[in-house]
């Protein structure tokens, strides 16, 4: 057991605490596509090695060897002082890997570079109302039409489509095949004709997806990655990288003191509900689960760095167990409100926190729900993590 | 010995049921919880049953029914998230000024939903933050949070010493600020009183006690609609919505989440029956069993809505199918007039467990 | 909404408590098969109508017409003052009814009688090792051999298997039928040759029931409830009456003030562990969901006594909450305890409850998996309950 | 960086399972635990692999490893049910002699496990009942209950005021009564002092709370073994056990119990880990992981051993299949040394959560 990251790498980590020192002032306070400090800053981040780290340097990245370490080390870094870590999106995070994965010299000449520098900015088109935890029962389909790919259907969840310049999609073009086997993987301009996008408001009343509706859209032959009927294929060797993000225990961690700061100020009849037992009791059952999963990344992250440790199951259950244990984290602290927990709404003079502990309490309800249902991780976890059989196959009409 | 609604008592669920379901669908809330419609409009329509003046005695003009009506009807509410003053200007005002037997002049009007009674309990229950009531002769002063009914025309308002007194949303010296929560079908406000002419209902803590019972009841049987409400429609969509070519309904995982649903949810019924039975006949239970009801009506509304949301997948989370109304719905329930703990803890309080 | 049960009831209750005023000195202390006392008292109680109260005269019963609100009395009135309510068993309380609906005239003539005085003790022969869930698998079998059926196989759970001088058995008659269609319903005495009881030890550390080998045991061939492949439909036809009272709610009621009074008596380190507030809104929260099944219970008891309620799904739920529900009050009570909470034998002077709390937290375990897992009580809660499919027919091979 | 077990630590691991695999298979559990034999024999043989000395530096005549080590050992102890004073004997004592620096003398014999040292520490913790140990002079009054290790040659005792003393089982006024418990794998007695003879340990309260972090600790390693064990119980079980025509396993009922076991039990594995390696390393976070962690393993554990309980169906419940060792295991070190609520509040006391 050892919890240093060793010698070598505190001159790393003394360079990135002098790049914060020399450039941390010019940190945007506002991330998000289409801000042009943010897009500036993304520029200096790539510069130094902080951003498309190991983007290869001919498509616009750094160009570093991977380091596992070393990328922790800048996430620490960046957290502690609360600088903008750079351009997220699902451009950045989704596409460019599979395109280094699996796109054309061509694309990767042509899309990646605008991409992480925050000039192209990408929209994902997976899931379908009719195709969630089975999504590959799309049935968007695009039929080929001379040199053209002509796209109908809908697609639903697409966070940032009103910003996106492009879109990259997965629709059906061989419906005749096995359902895994005919889906191709598109990428268009969100301006094409036949594109029109319908906000998605949610339960916490804010519009964080849309419906994206394609009728007769035409896209060029030749902006598919991978072959025809490849698409699944092609979208699966990057649908693991969105997992373990949707709940980081040090969140949990901050959003823990968050609520016991909060019972430190709020009162209720007088008495600090933090002295309150029941309430107490109930924020330390919390903290030891946070503690638990934040051991849990300890290992994932040691699993990552030594190639030889063996954590898969602990990385399996991270986003069930994470997402869960943020929903009632944030229910704690509106209990522990009472009435004011209520609030919502910036002209509400009793609103705590911005709001935030309603607004996440719902959005990580959402989160349990997407990106995988509590239910399908537990299918996955059973079958994948211990071996269990698949769901059996129904007899038709049985 | 029969445990259960009276025939009348169904025939008035199945009334309100069916002037809700017909007059009242979500769109109709939709208007009410987007700022579209007032609430006023399915007030007169409950009016025109009489649905207000249910627990107004028929010498003050009102139908002068029970608490198990009230709670009955209240459950009908709750099931069609109806944007309505009912536990205000129909439970708590009606229950407040006829125990105390004061002012029942205005129940007349209350009655016939000419006006609203608003309820600023909060204080008299356990005072958040800097909010509490003072009273100097019989001005007011102070403020009240989270008051029910931002609409109203005349508000009860409970100090910290327990006292009830009556003001006019008109008075000289209130203020009144509309607070915007989570729940778009009713409305909460707050009320500031600077030396606020304001008239005695009542100095007995009992009258509020009584009061409070009587809307922890009300809350519970609407959090048991609206739970009811939602647990019917995850169970509809389960039966319509395919994935991997069959009927979500038919995996044993989504069987087995309506299952712990039903299971948690229907001795609720029974419990809320119960309870507004107790107010009215078991005066030894009532306190019990309305901090108890409300209390555990609270946590499985909270499981309940929060598994139909997770039955319905990603339509859940959206505004589009509008489950979260009734999430929302027992959320609120959940958090006034007493989270879970403090009404547990008033359940303990008031019965004598052990020698 | 009427609680009482009216005037008229109230001399049959008066009537009750002259019976008790004048015999409950009578009443034996422990009950039981083979107890003289208990078999004494429960003749007396037959004559006055206190036990096998609906069960025609010419089969040894009082003859009376089913009265529910009559029963309750009785019950409640015994319950009070704490007068042993006659004899139990499987003989009295499943197969009785089973013979007084689906048995020959000699069978009532020749079985009631013995049965219901206590005379004559059964065990019951249902599950097996193989066939818990499913018991409609169950492989004990009989075959036909001139006069005689000639049973091989094992069954389980088997209480009383020692004390019992007959056993009334489900075994498959017709290997190539349907498994539903393909059972019988045997009778036969315990003495046969080819009878080995062994004892079944459980985790309470006791053996509350048996498993029973079944070698060449030769029955004679009328000894058969119903037809030959009826069996399932003559058990199923009394399996209902065993659910409810796994778990009923007064007593649930009853040992939630046992907890309330141990934590008055309790301490920790000086503090009553009445004044500790997370006990305490643990005892609450528990207390809360008691009272849901108490007023549950009511509605039941109504919509038995007034037909036209319907209370289906209000009855489905209660063994599943219901054994959960102790199993959660009994843990309490240990957790409340601290170390004093694992003492378990007689001889430990630290033993709270005569060790009752240990033994019913384990027990109801026990309860919840059997007599219809909560796996299987759900599936029948949602399937009959609320309309949901039933599982689906599995592809074979798939 | 490296989180996880070296190397060394997991032939360790493997060493004692190989040994307990092969010599402690739950027929030798249960010849102990039914009183056919003693635990002395299986603590013999862990003396061959050095285990009572793990955490005996090598001076004092044992292995002189770490906490992390101990916790490796509990886990497979844990896992194969063993009956053995290691808790007592092998952690407690340690500890507390070698932290106050006392009586070093005696732990050359516990290492080759010629000699146990049992522990008296709950009424250091949180007395029950009347019990209480009062000191005068070097004469130790009073009683102590649910002492670790009805077998030992010596008492590690700890004192309301948080002192620690030692005494001889065989001292003139000691009488020693064995305590049945649930759990048969390992032994508890009472202790009755009447001026019973008695060494100074230490009278510095922080030796208890290290000697008590230890334990806490390397309870929750029993506790993560035992567990993982009932968890990999019922997944072969449901591998193997077929109803309905096809293995239960399939059952997506059954599938979700086991991930929901897996999901909970897991990260736990970390925790251990990391709370054992704190007890050395950080002592600032040492009281606060302990606390937490063996709260938290409490209540997995009783989670994760009564699923699996349900995995097995009517198996599970009866003695046949011996699942109910790993259950009550998982109870006995839920109750001993602090229940959860008790450890939890110690967890929020040892840290300045808010200014």
């Amino acid at each position: 057991m050892d919890l240093s990251f060793g010698p070598e790498y505190e001159s790393f980590r003394a360079e990135v605490q002098q790049f914060i020192a020399d450039h941390g002032n010019k940190s945007p306070r506002q991330g998000g596509a289409r801000n042009k400090d943010a897009i500036t800053w993304q520029k200096l981040l790539i510069e130094n090695g902080y951003a498309a780290r190991t983007i290869p340097r001919e498509y616009g990245g750094y160009g570093a060897e991977p380091d596992i370490i070393k990328s922790r080390i800048i996430a620490e870094e960046f957290s502690k002082n609360q600088i903008n870590t750079g351009l997220g999106g699902q451009g950045i995070s989704m596409l460019t890997p599979v395109l280094l994965e699996m796109g054309s010299e061509e694309q990767k000449q042509q899309f990646i570079k605008p991409t992480i520098e925050g000039d192209m900015v990408w929209c994902q088109g997976y899931s379908e109302p009719g195709a969630g935890s089975d999504l590959a029962s799309l049935s968007t389909k695009a039929e080929l039409d001379g040199d053209e790919w002509v796209v109908n259907g809908q697609k639903i969840w697409t966070s940032t489509a009103q910003l996106a310049d492009w879109i990259f999609c997965l629709v059906r073009t061989e419906p005749d095949a096995p359902k895994h086997q005919g889906i191709s993987f598109l990428l268009f301009r969100m301006d094409t004709p036949g594109i029109e996008i319908r906000p998605l408001v949610d339960m916490t009343g804010e519009a964080n997806f849309n419906e994206v509706f394609f009728t007769d859209v035409r896209v060029p032959k030749h902006q598919i990655v991978g072959q025809r009927g490849q698409g699944w294929q092609v979208a699966n060797a990057i649908l693991g990288h969105e997992r373990g993000s949707l709940a980081p225990p040090d969140a949990a961690q901050t959003r823990l003191n968050g609520v016991a700061k909060l019972m430190n100020s709020e009162t209720m009849s007088g008495e600090k509900l933090i002295d309150n037992s029941v309430f107490k009791d109930r924020l330390m059952k919390l903290q030891g689960r946070v503690l638990a999963m934040r051991c849990n990344d300890m290992r994932l992250l040691s699993a990552r760095i030594n190639k030889g440790q063996d954590a898969k199951l602990a990385g399996m259950i991270v986003k069930l167990q994470g997402t869960e244990l943020r929903h009632e984290l944030e229910a704690l602290a509106i209990d522990v409100m009472g009435e004011i927990g209520l609030s919502y709404g910036s002209d509400n003079p009793y609103l705590r926190g911005n709001g935030s502990w309603q607004h996440t309490y719902m959005y990580y309800l959402g989160l349990i729900i997407g990106g995988g249902t509590s239910q399908i991780q537990k299918n996955i976890i059973s079958e994948r993590g211990l071996g269990m059989p698949k769901e059996p196959k129904i007899e038709q009409g049985g | 010995m029969e445990f259960g609604l009276s025939s009348e008592q169904t025939l008035l669920q199945d009334s309100v049921t069916r002037y809700l379901a017909e007059q009242q669908p979500l769109d109709a809330v939709r208007k009410v919880a987007e700022g579209e419609n007032e609430d006023a409009l399915v007030w007169q329509g409950l009016a025109e049953l009489g649905i207000p003046g249910i627990l107004i005695s028929e010498e003050n003009g009102g139908l002068g029914l029970g608490s198990l009506d009230a709670a009955v009807v209240a459950e009908a509410l709750g099931y069609h998230v109806t944007p309505a003053p009912f536990l205000s200007s129909a439970v708590i005002a009606p229950v407040a000024l006829q125990t105390a037997g004061q002012h029942q002049d205005l129940l007349g009007s209350v009655a016939t939903g000419e006006i609203r009674i608003g309820a600023a309990l909060a204080e008299g229950i356990s005072a958040r933050a800097d909010a509490g009531v003072t009273v100097d002769g019989n001005k007011l002063s102070g403020k009240s949070l989270f008051v029910l009914d931002a609409d109203a025309d005349h508000y009860l308002v409970a100090t910290a010493e327990q006292k009830l007194y009556l003001v006019a949303a008109d008075a000289a010296g209130l203020t009144r600020t509309p607070l915007s929560t989570i729940e778009k079908t009713r409305s909460t406000c707050e009320l500031v009183y600077d030396k606020v002419d304001a008239q005695l209902v009542s100095e007995d803590p009992g009258v509020l006690a009584k009061t409070w019972d009587a809307a922890l009841v009300a809350i519970a049987a609407d959090t048991l609609g609206a739970s009811q409400c939602a647990l019917d429609q995850a169970v509809a969509y389960s039966l319509q919505r395919e994935q991997f070519n069959r009927v979500i309904a038919s995996f044993q995982a989504v069987k087995h989440m309506c299952a712990e649903m039903a299971a948690a949810l229907e001795p609720c019924r029974s419990m809320v029956w119960y309870a507004a039975h107790a107010l009215d006949e078991i005066p030894e239970e009532a306190t019990m069993m309305a901090c108890h009801t409300k209390a555990h009506l609270s946590e499985v509304g909270q499981f309940v809505t929060r598994t139909a949301t997770e039955v319905h997948g990603g339509m859940g989370f959206t505004d589009l199918v509008g489950l979260h109304y009734w999430f929302k719905r027992a959320g609120f329930n959940r958090q006034i007039l007493g989270t879970p703990e403090l009404l547990r803890r008033r359940a303990f309080d008031h019965q004598q467990m052990v020698a």
